[in-house]
């Protein structure tokens, strides 16, 4: 039997190296991949919790499911903008999108 | 297990039209008619939603254990397809010039209100957060549905990857309520979380904290807010008016169900940090709008400042401070929207948006002179419109639930807030206009919808107590 | 045109290192592993979530860290498969299904497009922003905040319970029906959001 | 006055602003027909204002023409009395809604030689005097602070739009310090509402929750100073007054009638409404320091018109000079005192306006407003001059002018309270003198300076302005009864612990 507490501990981890991506990283894309990474910490928590606290209702696996789906359509849409903006600009770095201040 | 799907008329009304838009859209262009019709499709569907809605008043059932429709509910509702219906009305002309795909502007507007009503209706975490991102992915699209606007894009790219980020703080955050309070229905949390109360384990404050984050970074709260000027900038402009009315609407009414429900046993836990994010919002976003020379930049930031009015009455909450704040968002929706259409208006015949743009517009269109001297006048809480009496009420909640200090503060900001509404009235009213100082003359639909907006912000401000009797009335289904 | 159509020549090489740094990484903590299985102090369950562990880390570091934006998105999908192995430990084979289908076919090929279509492929490396030591500082203080909050709490010893696909279907279309429409009028709105949007449809756009 | 002249009351504030909405719809071209409207509308307000000041029984109740309308109850934190409509009448308020129809009426008729968007700038006049009635006349104090920021808030764009000198400027320093005023007056009126935990804005509430230490006594103590510094500000008390000469340089002449002449009272009605009324225990405890800030109100403002050469700039200074006797009167807290304060407000009133009038006729024609300048007007103005020495003799406190009654009451009141202070009040009286009889000599009489051979009397409309005002000056100095009985009476019947 493994404890709930590693599951935890991984997502807190990747959460964090998430976070640290977005914060660390410039490119549009790689900021994206970077917040796949915290909601993929997301899903596990759930799934976990619901497993281990919430085995009759179980709704964090519903949860997690959902999770995943709007994550992977967040990517999609996410990824039409940087390519609209790439068209306009030739660049996919944040920091070239700039005739805004950031 | 059966719902009774009827609670969600007003709903089904509104993704039937969406749907129905995108249509007409398809065939339009074979029948050869102009993006009117569109419009006309869409604001039936509102209108018909808010029908529904207030033909529902008074319905107090729950949808199954997610949702449930009772007066607060209802307001909401109300007010979002009120809003709705009126930002459909202000986009006509700018649409036909500045958006790339009318038909999904229109629907997405549409769609975006389902959102909005379920965040005011969840009683459960997951609902919530699917409709969080209903409305948060609509505004991404719609943000970026400018024509010909590289900012639109770019202002596009940063709110979806900062929106991304906030949702997953949101979410892990939820996840840690979740496995804290086993069970994501609001009524048992309360329950979970009231055996807590006083002692609540790191987990519980983690979670609460990145909870509040999260919702902060949707209202656009300091320090969460780094994406509105930008969002706001680029947008198109009916969308940057939806932004400050809808988008922070819906957070708060999502809030507030949080807040009186779930959270409420650790209320001295997270009342610090609402106190904190007031201070800092209001703050900041009133002297960062002392600097700006853009007025979409201008009213953003001004919004951000009217956060930190807003979330005063969460600090202090209680059933009268949210009465008070679901009046002052009723009133700042009214006037936030007069401002935007007359910004709108000016800018489909000047195709400006610099503050020093507006310069003798007293000469050559005084009636909008007015009705934007008059929205920023309410929106800094000047009398005989609706921002004195609703600010009014909103910082005597705040006084009277202990934090007369806070309201001091907001007091103050609020004057400072006059002074770059200011800068703009003076260029209207002080200054000859610069090159084309001829008259010209507004659409007929901008005339009624201002000077619609401009008498109901009048009423709003001198005879606002049954706008005031309604939001007790559904404050009260929060706190019964 | 060439004869091979899966993945761009660009891409060999990356598959190559990456397979070699992870079997150079694997082993030895493979062997760790077994050692300890074999000695009796983890079960075999835990043997291999401290594989999945390993990988889903390595892999998330290396999408955060690795200048070569190829390289960053194949670590990606080490970590999101990693991850559906990690559901499949709690248990949960419809979830763990739902990451690889999702993930580890639509997400990835998805970000591989994005990557092929902003030109990323022909000038692969970038930099990160100057703000690198401020974000891990606040990447570790997250990570040790996490860390007390979770490892402070008092968990109760129980095992993941095994739910069955049918309970969850039946409770995700039961009580969720509404959920379900939701979220496909999220769909719509994302999906049909991002064609719109990356569609050049004005001729000057297009022109350019 | 019977109770349906409450309905008078409510005209008095209904009238201007209809007017004002009336205005918005009538095209800028007809200037025949803005004329018209105002004449009547001004007309109109004179004769309501009279009525109300003839029909209140000063032997009768405290408030008195009661018209109480519920307006919001029972919701949120608002009891059974909640918000009301609610409007009363008592003797101060008589002798103010009085002074505010006579200058309202002067100031209308004064502003029909504009020629710049006249009808934009009766809009905005109009509501001023509609907010200024509102503060006079409200008994709830919602509706006071809506009606008092009501009459301040248009004067940004007077001031702005048609004033001269320095306009930007001095309409931006206006605005500000005013509105940063009001923060005061918020958080005074939050403090009180909230320690007397009624639930109500009902002035009649609050006033007796003061009086009974509803409103704890330490609260009180807090609060006032915020309230008093608030209004003050409106009412250009010293240190706060340094909005008020700027303002009144720039604005054009019906604004600077009816700010110095109306508003600036409403900001000394407001320490005795919110202050003495609503806090009377505060004010007991603060009444010696307000005595010494009026007093040194009044001889800054006094020394500083010495040495001012420009006319509006020099009655700027003066007007925070006499609104200083206003405080000083305030301070003393006996009956004859404080009856001063009130009947000073009313005389400085008219007077000022008065000199506004004739200062704005004259700079119209020379555009010039410099003391040394001028010389042996008397001979090319003879009508202008009587008019102006009327003011300056009313201004000095001469006998038979309606100055003098104010005084004498303010200064047979501090020298029964503080004797000390009595004699710096009187020297600044001499001080007044001084400069008023200097200006005299300077510019009315001696060698004419030719330079001005083409100035022309003042024209009808301003002399049937100023021979108002005149009128009023003389007849409350020569007949002061129906005043102090109006106002003493109500003083001490309204401001409990006030003595004989």
């Amino acid at each position: 039997m493994i404890p709930i507490e590693n599951f935890l501990l991984l997502s807190a981890l990747l959460f964090a190296i998430g976070f640290y991506g977005v914060l660390a990283r410039r490119s549009a894309i790689l900021i994206l991949m970077s917040v796949e990474l915290m909601l993929a910490a997301v899903s596990i928590n759930f799934i976990a919790f619901a497993a281990y606290m919430d085995p009759e209702a179980f709704t964090g696996l519903i949860f997690a499911l959902f999770v995943i789906a709007i994550a992977a359509a967040e990517v999609g849409l996410a990824l039409g903008i940087v390519l609209r903006v790439f068209r306009e600009r030739r660049s996919s770095m944040v920091d070239d999108a700039s005739s805004l201040k950031w | 297990m059966t719902h009774n799907y009827g609670l969600l008329a007003p709903e089904f009304i509104l993704f039937g039209f969406a749907m129905l838009v995108v249509a007409v859209d398809t065939f339009r262009s074979q029948f050869k008619v102009g993006s009117a019709v569109l419009a006309a499709t869409a604001g039936v569907g509102a209108l018909a939603a808010l029908g529904a809605s207030v033909a529902m008043a008074g319905v107090h059932e729950e949808f199954g254990e997610i949702l449930v429709v009772d007066e607060f509910t209802t307001f909401f509702r109300i007010l979002f397809a009120a809003t709705v219906v009126v930002v459909i009305a202000m986009s006509h002309e700018f649409v036909g010039k500045h958006i790339r795909h009318p038909g999904e502007f229109y629907s997405l507007l549409l769609l975006s209100t389902i959102g909005a009503t379920f965040m005011a209706a969840a009683r459960e975490l997951l609902t919530a957060y699917i409709a969080i991102e209903v409305l948060s992915f609509s505004l991404y699209v719609a943000v970026s549905l400018a024509k010909t606007d590289p900012r639109s894009g770019e202002a596009g790219l940063k709110y979806v990857l900062l929106g991304g980020v906030a949702s997953a703080m949101l979410l892990y955050g939820l996840s840690l309520l979740y496995g804290s309070g086993g069970s994501t229905s609001y009524e048992v949390l309360r329950e979970a979380f009231a055996e807590q109360a006083g002692e609540a384990s790191a987990l519980t404050l983690v979670g609460l904290a990145m909870v509040i984050g999260g919702l902060a970074f949707k209202a656009s709260a300091v320090p969460f807010h780094m994406w509105t000027p930008d969002a706001y900038e680029g947008a198109p402009l009916p969308i940057t008016a939806y932004l400050s009315a809808t988008s922070k609407a819906a957070t708060f009414a999502l809030l507030l169900r949080l807040l009186s429900g779930p959270l409420e046993p650790l209320i001295e836990d997270w009342r610090w940090m609402l106190a904190t994010l007031s201070v800092a919002t209001m703050v900041v976003g009133n002297l960062v709008a002392l600097q700006q020379h853009n007025i979409k930049r201008l009213l953003a930031y001004s919004s951000i400042g009217q956060v930190g009015f807003m979330l005063m009455a969460l600090v202090a909450l209680s059933d009268q401070s949210t009465s008070a704040l679901l009046l002052h968002l009723s009133g700042y929706l009214i006037t936030n929207l007069a401002v935007f259409t007359a910004v709108i208006a000016f800018y489909n015949r000047t195709g400006r948006e610099e503050i020093e743009d507006f310069r003798g517009l007293a000469e050559t269109q005084p009636y909008l002179a007015v009705v934007i001297t008059a929205g920023l006048f309410s929106l800094s809480g000047m009398p005989l419109l609706a921002g004195f009496a609703t600010k009014f009420l909103l910082f005597q909640a705040a006084a009277s639930g202990g934090y007369l200090w806070l309201s001091g503060l907001a007091v103050v900001m609020s004057t400072i807030s006059l002074y770059y509404y200011l800068q703009v009235v003076k260029q209207m009213y002080f200054f000859e206009p610069s090159g084309d100082a001829s008259r010209w003359r507004l659409t007929p639909s901008g005339y009624v919808l201002t000077a619609v907006l401009l008498v109901v912000m009048v009423i709003v401000g001198l005879y606002f107590g049954p706008l005031y009797e309604v939001a007790d009335t559904a404050a009260g289904a929060l706190f019964a | 045109m060439q004869e091979r159509t899966a993945l761009p020549p660009q891409f060999d090489r990356p598959i190559m290192l990456g397979g070699l740094l992870a079997g150079a990484v694997a082993t030895p903590l493979l062997v760790v592993l077994v050692a300890l299985r074999v000695v009796g102090l983890i079960s075999s369950p835990e043997v291999v979530f401290w594989m999945a562990f390993g990988v889903v880390l390595a892999g998330a570091l290396g999408t955060v860290m690795l200048s070569n934006i190829v390289h960053a998105a194949l670590a990606l999908v080490f970590t999101l498969l990693g991850i559906a192995a990690i559901y499949l430990l709690l248990g949960q084979e419809f979830l763990a299904l739902a990451q690889v289908l999702v993930y580890g076919g639509g997400v990835t090929i998805l970000i591989v497009f994005g990557l092929m279509l902003t030109n990323a492929t022909e000038d692969p490396i970038v930099s990160d922003g100057a703000q690198k030591p401020f974000a891990f500082g606040v990447g570790i203080l997250l990570a040790l905040v996490f860390a007390v909050a979770l490892l402070g709490h008092h968990w109760p010893a129980v095992g993941p319970a095994v739910i069955s696909g049918a309970e969850f279907g039946e409770r995700l279309f039961g009580e969720y029906t509404l959920a379900i429409l939701t979220v496909g009028v999220l769909l719509d709105i994302a999906l049909s959001g991002a064609l719109l949007i990356a569609r050049p449809d004005s001729p000057e756009e297009s022109a350019e | 006055m019977t109770a349906s002249d409450g309905y008078v009351l409510l005209a008095l504030v209904l009238i201007p602003i209809g007017t004002s909405v009336l205005l918005m719809f009538t095209p800028s071209k007809e200037r025949g027909a803005v004329i018209g409207i105002t004449g009547l509308s001004s007309l109109a307000m004179f004769v309501l204002s009279v009525y109300a000041f003839a029909m209140y029984d000063f032997e009768g109740e405290q408030f008195q023409g009661m018209l109480t309308i519920p307006w919001v109850s029972n919701v949120g934190l608002l009891g059974e009395k909640g918000i009301q409509l609610k409007l009363g009448l008592d003797g101060m308020a008589a002798t103010l809604v009085l002074l505010t129809g006579i200058i309202t009426m002067a100031g209308t008729w004064v502003s029909w030689k504009l020629t710049h968007r006249m009808k934009d700038y009766f809009i905005l006049l109009y509501l001023v005097a509609g907010g200024v009635y509102g503060t006079w006349v409200m008994l709830d104090v919602f509706f006071f602070f809506l009606l008092y920021e009501t009459a301040v808030l248009p004067m940004y764009l007077l001031i702005g739009v048609w004033g001269s000198t320095r306009k930007e400027y001095g309409a931006t320093k206006l605005m500000m310090m005013l509105v940063g005023a009001s923060i005061l007056i918020f958080v005074g009126i939050f403090g009180a509402f909230s320690a007397a935990g009624l639930g109500t804005f009902d002035m009649e509430e609050l006033f007796r929750a003061g009086e009974t230490g509803l409103i704890p006594r330490n609260t009180q103590i807090l609060l006032f100073p915020m309230v008093a510094v608030g209004c003050g500000t409106l009412a250009g008390m010293w240190p706060f007054h340094s909005w008020s000469p700027d303002g009144h340089a720039s604005a054009p002449t019906s604004v600077s009638m009816l700010h110095a002449g109306v508003l600036m009272k409403s900001g000394a009605w407001g320490v005795i409404r919110l202050g003495f009324q609503m806090l009377p225990q505060g004010a007991e405890y603060w009444a010696p320091a307000l005595m010494v800030i009026g007093i040194t109100a009044a001889l800054y403002g006094a020394i500083s018109a010495l040495r001012q050469t420009d006319l509006k700039l020099m009655t700027g200074f003066s007007s925070v000079s006499h609104m200083g006797y206003v405080f000083v009167g305030l301070g003393t807290l006996n009956v004859i005192g404080m009856s001063g304060a009130v009947l000073q407000m009313f005389a400085h009133g008219v007077m000022t306006a008065l000199f506004f009038l004739l200062i704005g006729g004259m700079y119209d024609q020379s555009h010039n407003r410099e003391i040394p300048n001028f010389s042996g007007m008397a001979k090319q103005m003879p009508i202008w001059t009587i008019f102006f020495v009327i003011a300056g003799l009313a201004s000095l406190g001469l006998p038979g002018m309606s100055g003098f009654i104010a005084e004498v009451h303010i200064f047979i009141g501090v020298f029964r309270a503080y004797p000390v202070v009595g004699g710096l009040a009187v020297l600044t009286a001499a001080i007044t003198a001084t400069y008023l009889l200097r200006m005299f000599s300077q510019a009315f009489f001696g060698e004419f300076n030719p330079r001005w051979s083409h100035l022309r009397e003042i024209n009808y409309r301003e002399r049937a302005g100023a021979t108002v005002l005149a009128i009023t000056i003389l007849t409350m100095g020569i007949w002061p009864a129906p005043w102090i009985d109006r106002v003493a009476n109500a003083v001490a019947q309204t401001i409990p612990g006030v003595s004989m």
